[in-house]
């Protein structure tokens, strides 16, 4: 084990940009706000004095223009990091995202392709209410074209980036806005990380809790609260949420018999529900339990904190939902 | 004829050029909609007769190594860029021998070798595609030029007006063309626009904007050379508002409700291929029989590309998920 | 073709037993049908006149596809179907006689509450789903009520709360076993009385030392005895399945343990041989308690490769035994007895026992049968080496 | 402790390895091993369960005096007064 040293997952996100920039030059990181102000959520800070105008470029409040700049970008040769605030606004490019990016590649016969990547922020917690707040990561891991990527950890933060630049795919990370503070240890050498396999991050017997991004750490502390009442939960981090892992969501379930799936979007039509599909079709005999599903209640995200709290999925939600299904004697 | 000076050349040769590029887009789209009757074509098909000036004209003007982004009414575009007319009838087909193996059809064409992409069916969702290309050139030091058509309707759309900010902000190398043929499928510019001059809107991003004749190949050419020297020169972008009319209906489907016959009978008075002829003959550049001969090599061309789309292969549809996820970037 | 049962998708029409022509009446067999499962013969269900045979013997049908067309009396034929097509015609054969197979317990009640994984393991322990009780959410059957549930052969703790449903559903199951094994399995007998004065002074001196915690009890000498007589002659310790002997995966040797609210179990305590004598007390007393409370494991109750039963204090002084499948041998202890014995000529008192094996003679032989007693008997000379 | 804690500690040791006798129908007097079916494996079993609840130690030679619930009784409650 090399050494490591304590960051924020901040400032892990803005060491992989700074590293992705001075690797390649095609790379450059285009967004609102990205440059003079430092980054909505200050991941950028100082990398504008670092690398300069063109390439730490401030753009204007027009999502589907920029977004779609670098879509043209990356079919012209350029590696371009698009970042948008948060994934509320980037409805306004998702005609370009879906109907360009995700699309481009196949309509062409195989022509072209879109090594670009697009950041944006995603999530509850912060009580900036239902514009700022949801978590819509599931409506682009829905269309085929697109890669999507949930990193959870500090690690993952620092090594996605890179990987995500060298796919030939446009990739889109959703960085969970309650993550951006969280510190963690990092080695020393930390760098590029697979994008393609889920992670076991705690292993357990009685059930697999399967989770991502900005639910990883209640799904851990859940995890932990549980083994004191003498539950063993496996936790299972996404990490790549198209395409997804099934081989690991199911050899987990396979081992435990039960799953619960904690994800913050809201449960109609969500990840949890596909996921929960695919154990129905690859490990329906594994089952000892229904599936069950905590996601952010159906309201769009309210202000006040205690309602706040009470539609995002919670610790105690998770335990509730673990011992439903399994402490029933 | 050189393609880079900023003037055309109105030499015999030149003019016959432009008399073909424009009679094989009409021949070949006439073939297009007797092939949909038939049920060969099938899906939209969008034809650009009554247009081919503009596409053809500002063809002229652009390098090899330049970028043409075109709308779902592109198939002119895509013959006057040197797309060849097999492959293009192929992938209206659908054939695995198009352009894109079948998988676009008539609404997405695209080529490497061209530097064609697209063939975009949204409305406006290739302004900012285009901007993206001009930036990516700029940022790499080339010279390059990225011409964007689009039509009228287009101007409605929030994509045009942030696209528009966007390369005049940034005085990247692109050059917008906009067809104005007055409607927007069925609705007239004058019900979709409260300012209906369409080049005051772009340089109201303090663009420079001119408005040309649509539907005179020369005027299109002349004017367009001069902007894509602007452009090369580092001077930022440039606009284009081409006045045109198509003579078809918008697709196939379509029984025009929204438009008078007078003025379609009107408008086709100003056949853009009937007046190069007229203005070639009375300048003594149409000899007797060049007509024929023009007519006659289109005709060939047509039918060779229809024998290339009929005996060409349906794609196994093993395949169908390729290209979905690439496994790498293509060189 | 009628179905004849729900795993039935075709049949092939081996011939008409009536002509085109012949009366036919309510119950009588008018063809024979070939199946996976065998000749079937077909009965009608309609009276009237055989009109137009439309399937040849020799042909293979699917299920559903009309074999005949019957006339009732006073009626004119109509237009024949196309033979065979699937479709049913005015009066088609046998639309659906009386399956051959016995109707499942439940059949008609409500679908049984039972996850997936538990159904699948019940299936594959060859455990009926439908006698167990769910402690899942809702009452569902899970994993854990399987794992706790009688296995098919003689197992089964009693729960308090069921207890005439669970002694029956073990007495069927022991009877079941019982059945197959006396059937299927030619026993041979022997039996040997053993001298156990030394095996006693042994255990009383080892006992002396001991807290009562860590105490012996002579059950775990004859257990440890015969696992190293096994291990000795290994023919002993396995299966005999398909035709072959197999030999066990270890020297697990089920132990008889008799239920006071009836039947009997005969769970499992693995790899005796490699155990040392305490770790071997231990794991049965730990067994016992289990029995008795209901906390055995369905798989400790089908893993043993072969069985001791002893009858201990309280019983009678030999037993022999029947096999319990597909194992091959069964080693019995009588109760201790003190019975006059010559030594060196005297005769004395002595604490006996007897040993008597049942094996599969289609496994092993009398001889290695009396070789292997003779092992154990030997072994029981030698108590500090057990 | 009192008698009635003893008692009820022993007869909990029984009820540990048979689970389905009824306390009450046990005659105090008369032999376990007869009453309840106890093997020398449940004799063993109740009398750990003794000595863990009360914590006296049991010799070997002593099992005599726990073949009924009052000698049982008797016994356990003679152990605690000699400590």
């Amino acid at each position: 084990m090399s050494e490591t040293r304590t960051i924020s997952y901040r400032d892990a996100v803005r060491e992989a940009i700074r590293d992705a920039m001075a690797r390649d030059p095609r790379v450059f990181l285009m967004g609102e706000d990205v440059g003079k102000y430092g980054g909505c959520y200050a991941v950028s800070k100082g990398l504008l004095d670092e690398f300069g105008e063109e390439r730490i470029r401030d753009t204007p409040l027009s999502e589907a223009a920029f977004a779609g700049a670098g879509i043209g970008a990356a079919l012209n040769g350029m590696r371009p990091i698009v970042e948008i605030m948060t994934v509320n606004f980037s409805l306004l490019a998702l005609d370009q995202i879906v109907n360009n990016a995700a699309t481009i590649p196949h309509m062409s016969g195989g022509q072209f392709a879109i090594p670009l990547v697009i950041r944006m922020a995603t999530g509850g917690g912060r009580q900036v209410a239902a514009q700022h707040s949801h978590s819509l990561e599931g409506w682009y891991a829905h269309v085929p074209g697109l890669k999507v990527l949930a990193p959870a950890t500090i690690e993952d933060a620092r090594g996605m980036l890179w990987t995500a630049l060298e796919d030939p795919n446009p990739v889109v990370i959703f960085e969970h806005v309650m993550l951006y503070n969280m510190e963690g240890p990092l080695a020393a050498d930390a760098g590029a990380v697979d994008i393609t396999k889920a992670a076991l991050r705690r292993p357990g017997t009685d059930v697999s809790l399967i989770t991502y991004g900005g639910s990883l750490p209640k799904t851990l502390a859940a995890a932990e609260r549980l083994a004191g009442q003498g539950v063993s939960a496996e936790v299972v981090d996404l990490r790549c949420l198209r395409p997804l892992d099934t081989e690991t969501i199911v050899a987990s379930v396979a081992k435990t018999h039960r799953a619960v799936i904690v994800d913050e979007g809201w449960k109609t039509g969500s990840l949890a529900a596909e996921i929960s599909a695919r154990l129905m079709e690859n490990a329906f005999y594994e089952l000892d339990a229904p599936v069950s599903r905590v996601c952010s209640a159906e309201v769009p995200i309210p202000y006040p904190k205690h309602l706040e709290d009470a539609a995002l999925p919670s610790v105690d939600a998770i335990c509730r939902a673990v011992t439903a299904m399994v402490a029933v004697r | 004829m050189t393609a880079t000076a900023d003037k055309p050349h109105l030499t015999r040769a030149h003019l016959l050029e432009l008399l073909r590029g424009m009679v094989r887009i009409r021949r070949f789209e006439e073939k297009c909609a007797e092939l949909y009757t038939q049920e060969k074509i099938r899906g939209f098909l969008h034809l650009y007769i009554g247009e081919e000036a503009i596409a053809v004209g500002a063809m002229q003007a652009l390098a090899p190594q330049d970028a043409v982004i075109a709308t779902y009414r592109e198939h002119g575009h895509a013959l006057a860029r040197g797309i060849a007319p097999g492959p293009l009838m192929a992938e209206m087909y659908g054939k695995l021998e198009g352009c894109c193996r079948g998988r676009g059809g008539s609404m997405h064409v695209f080529d490497r070798v061209a530097r064609f992409y697209g063939g975009n069916a949204i409305v406006g969702g290739g302004l900012p595609l285009a901007v993206g290309f001009a930036l990516a050139d700029r940022m790499a030091g080339r010279a390059n030029v990225t011409a964007c058509f689009f039509g009228e309707g287009a101007v409605a759309e929030g994509e045009f007006h942030e696209s528009m900010n966007l390369a005049a902000l940034w005085k990247l190398p692109v050059l917008f063309v906009c067809e104005n043929n007055l409607y927007a499928m069925g609705t007239a510019l004058a019900r979709s626009e409260s300012q209906t001059d369409i080049a005051l809107k772009a340089r109201s991003y303090g663009m420079p904007a001119d408005t040309v004749d649509g539907m005179n190949v020369v005027d299109v050419e002349a004017v367009t050379r001069a902007a894509v020297a602007e452009i090369r020169a580092g001077h930022g972008p440039r606009f284009l508002e081409c006045k045109t009319y198509r003579f078809r209906a918008h697709s196939m489907f379509d029984a025009q409700l929204y438009r008078d016959k007078a003025e379609i009978e009107q408008w086709m008075t100003h056949d853009p291929i009937e007046a190069l002829q007229t203005w070639m003959r009375l300048n003594g550049f149409l000899h007797d029989g060049d007509l024929d001969a023009v007519e006659t090599a289109v005709a060939e061309e047509v039918e060779t590309a229809v024998a290339f789309a009929e005996a060409g292969t349906w794609e196994p549809v093993e395949q169908l998920e390729s290209f979905v996820v690439m496994d790498r970037v293509p060189q | 073709m009628p179905s004849l049962g729900a795993d039935m998708e075709a049949g092939t029409l081996v011939e008409w037993l009536k002509r085109p022509g012949d009366a036919v009446r309510r119950g009588d067999i008018v063809a024979v049908v070939e199946t996976q499962k065998g000749a079937i013969e077909i009965e009608v269900f309609e009276d009237g006149v055989l009109d137009r045979l439309l399937v040849e013997p020799g042909m293979k049908v699917p299920v559903g596809t009309p074999l005949a067309l019957i006339v009732k009396p006073g009626e004119v034929p109509a237009a024949a179907p196309a033979a065979p097509q699937p479709t049913l015609s005015p009066a088609p054969v046998a639309p659906s006689p009386a399956a051959p197979e016995p109707e499942p317990i439940q059949a008609a009640g409500p679908r049984l509450k039972i996850s997936p994984a538990a159904a699948a393991r019940a299936a594959s322990l060859g455990v009926d789903p439908r006698r167990l009780r769910g402690t899942g959410a809702g009452g569902a059957i899970t994993l854990r009520d399987v794992d706790a549930a009688p296995a098919p052969a003689p197992a089964a703790p009693p729960t308090v709360a069921a207890p005439v449903s669970a002694a029956q559903a073990m007495r069927s199951a022991i009877a079941a076993a019982m059945v197959k094994s006396k059937r299927e399995i030619p026993h041979y007998y022997l039996a040997t009385t053993i001298d156990m004065a030394k095996a006693a002074a042994w255990l009383d001196e080892a006992n002396r030392a001991r807290p009562v915690t860590e105490r012996l009890l002579m059950g775990v000498l004859l257990l440890k005895a015969v696992a190293g007589a096994l291990k000795e002659m290994p023919e002993f310790n396995g299966y005999w399945m398909d035709g072959a002997f197999t030999p066990g995966p270890g020297i697990h040797v089920g132990w008889a343990i008799s239920l006071r609210t009836g039947g009997l179990v005969t769970p499992a305590i693995h790899d005796v041989e490699t155990k040392s004598i305490d770790d071997t007390m231990a794991a049965l007393r730990d067994l016992v308690k289990r029995a008795r409370s209901g906390g055995l494991r369905s798989s400790e109750l089908t893993d043993g490769t072969m069985t001791v039963t002893s009858l201990g204090d309280q019983g009678a002084e030999a037993v022999h035994g029947i096999i319990y499948p597909p194992q091959v041998a069964l080693v019995g202890f009588g109760k201790l007895v003190q019975r006059p014995w010559a030594v060196d000529g005297k005769v004395v008192v002595r604490p006996v026992i007897q040993a008597t094996l049942a094996a599969d003679h289609r496994a092993s032989d009398g001889h290695r049968g009396g070789l292997f007693l003779t092992a154990i008997e030997r072994r029981l000379q030698e108590p500090q080496s057990l | 402790m009192n008698q009635d804690q003893i008692k009820a500690a022993i007869v909990e040791s029984l009820l540990s390895v048979a689970p389905e006798v009824d306390p009450e129908k046990i005659d105090p007097g008369k032999d376990l091993r007869e009453q309840c079916d106890l093997d020398s494996m449940d004799f063993l079993n109740f009398v750990i369960g003794i000595h863990h609840s009360l914590g006296v130690d049991i010799p070997e030679v002593d099992y005599p005096s726990f073949i009924s619930l009052e000698k049982a009784a008797a016994y356990v409650e003679r152990t605690l007064a000699v400590r």
